[in-house]
């Protein structure tokens, strides 16, 4: 694959809306053509303010498309607060792209679980190739993009009540599927680990930790790895085969 | 007239003040996809000690107001590793290589010393003296002038003559006994200075957002407090060369530490906030001295008055 | 379950853990303005001292990166005007009043503590070791455990019987040793902690930006130092009634130190920025409370894990 | 006077427009009715932002009127130009109304002398009682405020070339006024203190320093009395009569 070489620059924002409960939609302009961008690759974003918040934020990018990336993402902290209040012609200041994808479909297509925010760069990877998408939301996102059928709630708001592993047991065969792909909690990788292991499939996981530089400089997104020591979440990933990395740490 | 940016440590001229700081940018050349690393003054190496260390569990950083806690816990492939793979990687004819090391023993300290000392694509060592002696019970040596003059004096040896910058920490009020105590040892000169020891807490899980319980603060937010100890150390010991670290961020904050008294300056947390940072840098640099009217950036080291 | 926010110092109860920080609400009641008083946990004055101060010259404040840098000087009326003119405006009866004190010599000292010892509508007294002793030729009370124990026992009997809590200053690493000495001098208590010594320089006039050429940083960039160092009393004399002063801003900041160890906390800078903060954070304060369960603030004390 | 007494408040912005050169014209809503504001008062205000930059920043009053508070700002650092960028529905919080005032006139209209971005709280007089302004920039500030008669600038791009001294000399007779007040740099105050000295006039100036609070808590803002202590700027002032105050430290 012709990787393109992560870039700094400053982009211009297009548009910065609210697309549900407490997600956002922030659309920028990029310098060059980002169409080779993968699905599961990252950005680190921050706002021209000044030194606080301090670090970039970690975003999965859920669209790319010539000179135009998307994002979704969640208010969560003050960072995300900041960056939702961002409109046009404001711009901001993008490193990408960053870390490795989930990898094409070969024969099939992939079973892909998404837990919370978890969702955008499966949403982007069955845009782009196809593939079940199955999401699990604590309450009703209210998005605007999938199909009430694809949908867990724990609450119970909209779709199926219960976790995304459990709508999955209710709704499909596991068995059918040769490829799995995830993001979310930790707690739903591991089960989904867990869940797994006894089968045959290929499971590929995108990891999250705090991340300062995202670009393998700092060594502070670690996670351990079967040969007990670390990888850098950032450039050995975000996407890793379940078997290689230890989430147990 | 043309604008000089150069600056001299340990009898080299660097082409400007600016370098990375330890930690930031690597054991290899990674940060050469964003800039030609030869725009740098010299480049400083992450960490490495005679042994390889894994680093300490997640989470290793937290960010707090303008700062950035980090225990990465010194991770590094070993001297032989980075030697034998990643030194060979560095441009060494046109950029000063700095190697940053440190041990957990003076015999470990010396041990690193030797290996690099030997080779001849390192311009300098910059010794981390802010690690705890597990022979003296986990005594930090930079809490100890004497110990930490008695480690620097035998490392040099060890050196065999390569030029060692002594990298300090800001943790001990006693800091300018160590500074006297390290240069009196045969140090090339002091890097001002290491991280400062903080923590913080996350409430609903009820436990420190660092897996060590604490780390070290880098980042804006302790530029006033290095800045004040680097100009403390400048008047006392007028002489020595010191390499400014500490929450330098913009050109601004350069000439603030060359007022001090800095020959030369790094940029840690900057670079990871922005890779392209020291590049961005250098080009402010040059215009503000050119609206400032400073033709030789480095007569202004020491100039701050009052 | 009604939500209690009560603290307890020296035996008193305290109706929540809030109160202002020494020099960031005046010697007067001019806080008043903005929020009954009778609302805080308790009232801390500037410092005063027998004599009156003027203060230094202007420049006196710069702005860091989330920080404050003062070198105000202790600008103070002198504790005669004081008790005459401020004191009586004070609600002693619902609000327990501290005054902040100190002097330049043992000598001062003590006739300050006398003073301030005597007067009924004073709850404590909290002593600043932060200042320079004239007669051991400027050496810093605060750096020498010893001096800082007998300055301490000193006072302590000069005050006849009020409780004194010791405000340390978080500048020299022998904080714990200095913690240790003024406990067994008979301090009721801490003050953990006054602003780090910082500086900054302005590069247009080559000058450093406050008149004295320095000053003591504050504000939110500090608190990842002191809920280190408050910690660390706590984690060494668990027993010891600690106040914490730096960086205070959110409620969330409130429980963090109080998670870390503490039985009350100041707001200093925060005041500055906003006069009714106090009572903004008591009202966040209890928000959180309920949203996470807690119905006894207190049973947090120390409570961090790890 | 029936003073306001100072609160501290949440205020909508209404407007937030570029009005010359390097000029800012910020127009915010008010909780209280806020007519009794009197010229040479000010505010402390602060975007909502996180802790960097810090501190409120303080600014004259240009206009008080029912719900709505004026200010005219220069951007010079980092405070100024993220208060620019803020508009509407955005909130800024504020303190107001802080310090004293320039007396109302008596028997005759004063004198107004502005030095720079000392112009507001004098035009706000002007607006309010009259009073012959004139003042003086480094260059054309492109305000659409006042007429080019009564501007001085350095460079002579606008009005008469030279300080706002030399225009007054060069204008009118500084005798003819009983009462002058001036607010602009310190070095342009000292020498109006110095030229008033040998007269009668009543001269009052508005003096500034960097401020933490505004409210007379922190003594930050000192400037040298007569009697040799320390005046606050922000509650013994900003106005204080010339021979009050000590301008030589
Ligand atoms: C590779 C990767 C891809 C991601 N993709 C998305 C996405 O597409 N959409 C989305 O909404 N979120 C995504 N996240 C998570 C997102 O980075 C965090 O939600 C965001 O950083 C929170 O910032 P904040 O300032 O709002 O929160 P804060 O107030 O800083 O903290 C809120 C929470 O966010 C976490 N967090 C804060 N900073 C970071 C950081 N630098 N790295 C990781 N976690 C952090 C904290 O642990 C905390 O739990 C991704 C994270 C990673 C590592
Ligand atoms: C009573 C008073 C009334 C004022 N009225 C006006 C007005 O109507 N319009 C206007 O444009 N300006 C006014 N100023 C000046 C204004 O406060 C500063 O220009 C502003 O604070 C600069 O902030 P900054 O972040 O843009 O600049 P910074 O980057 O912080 O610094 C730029 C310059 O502003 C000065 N400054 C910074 N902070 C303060 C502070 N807290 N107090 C005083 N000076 C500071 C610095 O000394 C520096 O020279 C007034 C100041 C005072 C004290
Ligand atoms: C993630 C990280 C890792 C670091 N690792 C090292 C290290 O290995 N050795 C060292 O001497 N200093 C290390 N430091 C300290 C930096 O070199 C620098 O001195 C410090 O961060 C202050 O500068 P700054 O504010 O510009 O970051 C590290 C700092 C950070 C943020
Ligand atoms: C303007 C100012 C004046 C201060 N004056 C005093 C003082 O007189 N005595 C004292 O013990 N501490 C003084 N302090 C320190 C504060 O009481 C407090 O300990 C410190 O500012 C840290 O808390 P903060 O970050 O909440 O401001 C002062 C601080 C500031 C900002
Ligand atoms: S975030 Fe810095 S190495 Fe991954
Ligand atoms: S600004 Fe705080 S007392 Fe004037």
């Amino acid at each position: 694959m012709n990787k393109l070489k992560p870039n700094f620059f400053s982009a211009p924002i297009l548009s910065n809306q609210k697309i549900g409960k407490n997600y956002f939609c922030l659309k920028v302009k990029t310098p060059q053509n980002i169409d080779q961008v993968e699905p599961g690759q990252f950005a680190m974003l921050r706002g021209k303010w000044n030194y606080d918040p301090l670090l970039p934020r970690p975003l999965s990018i859920a669209r790319a498309e010539k000179f135009q990336l998307d994002f979704i993402y969640e208010v969560r902290g003050r960072g995300t607060h900041l960056l939702s209040l961002m409109q046009p012609p404001r711009e901001i200041e993008i490193l990408a792209p960053l870390g490795n994808s989930f990898p094409p479909p070969e024969n099939s297509l992939p079973l892909l679980l998404a837990g919370g925010i978890g969702f955008p760069p499966l949403y982007f990877y069955q845009q782009k190739y196809g593939g079940k998408l199955l999401a699990g939301f604590q309450t009703n996102p209210e998005l605007d993009l999938f199909s009430d059928k694809i949908i867990a709630t724990d609450d119970g708001s909209l779709g199926f009540k219960g976790n995304v592993l459990q709508l999955l047991e209710s709704c499909t065969e596991i068995n059918n599927y040769s490829t799995i792909m995830a993001c979310g909690p930790r707690i739903m990788l591991k089960q989904l680990k867990n869940r797994c292991s006894p089968l045959q499939c290929n499971l590929f996981l995108s990891l999250e930790e705090k991340m300062a530089c995202g670009t393998g400089l700092c060594h502070g997104c670690a996670v351990k790895s079967r040969q007990n020591d670390y990888f850098k979440i950032c450039t050995d990933g975000p996407i890793f085969k379940s078997s290689d990395v230890n989430l147990e740490e | 007239m043309a604008l000089k940016l150069n600056t001299s440590l340990a009898g080299q001229t660097l082409k400007n003040p600016l370098m990375t700081a330890s930690g930031t940018s690597g054991h290899s050349t990674l940060l050469s996809n964003y800039f030609p690393l030869e725009k740098l003054g010299a480049f400083v190496t992450k960490g490495v000690s005679s042994n390889a260390k894994i680093g300490n569990k997640p989470p290793r950083i937290c960010e707090t107001p303008s700062g950035l806690i980090n225990c990465i816990g010194l991770e590094n492939p070993g001297i032989k590793f980075f030697i034998d793979n990643y030194l060979p990687q560095f441009p060494s004819e046109t950029l000063p290589l700095i190697v940053n090391f440190f041990g957990n023993s003076v015999d470990t300290y010396i041990k690193a010393a030797a290996s690099l000392g030997q080779i001849e694509e390192i311009f300098a060592l910059e010794l981390n003296i802010s690690c705890p002696n597990v022979q003296k019970g986990g005594i930090l040596f930079g809490s100890d002038p004497i110990a930490a003059g008695d480690l620097v004096e035998k490392c040099i040896k060890a050196t065999q003559g390569k030029p060692v910058f002594v990298k300090l920490s800001p943790a001990f009020s006693n800091f300018l006994e160590t500074a006297n105590q390290v240069m009196q040892a045969g140090a090339a000169g002091l890097t001002c200075f290491n991280t400062y020891p903080a923590t913080d807490i996350d409430i609903q899980s009820k436990s420190f957002k660092l897996s060590l319980g604490k780390g070290g603060l880098s980042g804006p937010a302790i530029l006033p407090l290095s800045l004040l100890k680097l100009h403390e150390i400048h008047t006392h010991f007028p002489e020595v060369e010191l390499i400014a670290s500490g929450g330098v961020n913009t050109a601004e904050d350069i000439i603030k530490y060359i007022l001090a008294g800095a020959n030369a300056v790094q940029l840690g947390t900057s670079i990871l906030i922005n890779p392209t940072s020291p590049i961005v840098l250098l080009d402010s640099l040059k215009n503000l001295c050119l609206k400032m009217g400073i033709n030789n950036l480095m007569n202004l080291k020491g100039k701050v008055k009052g």
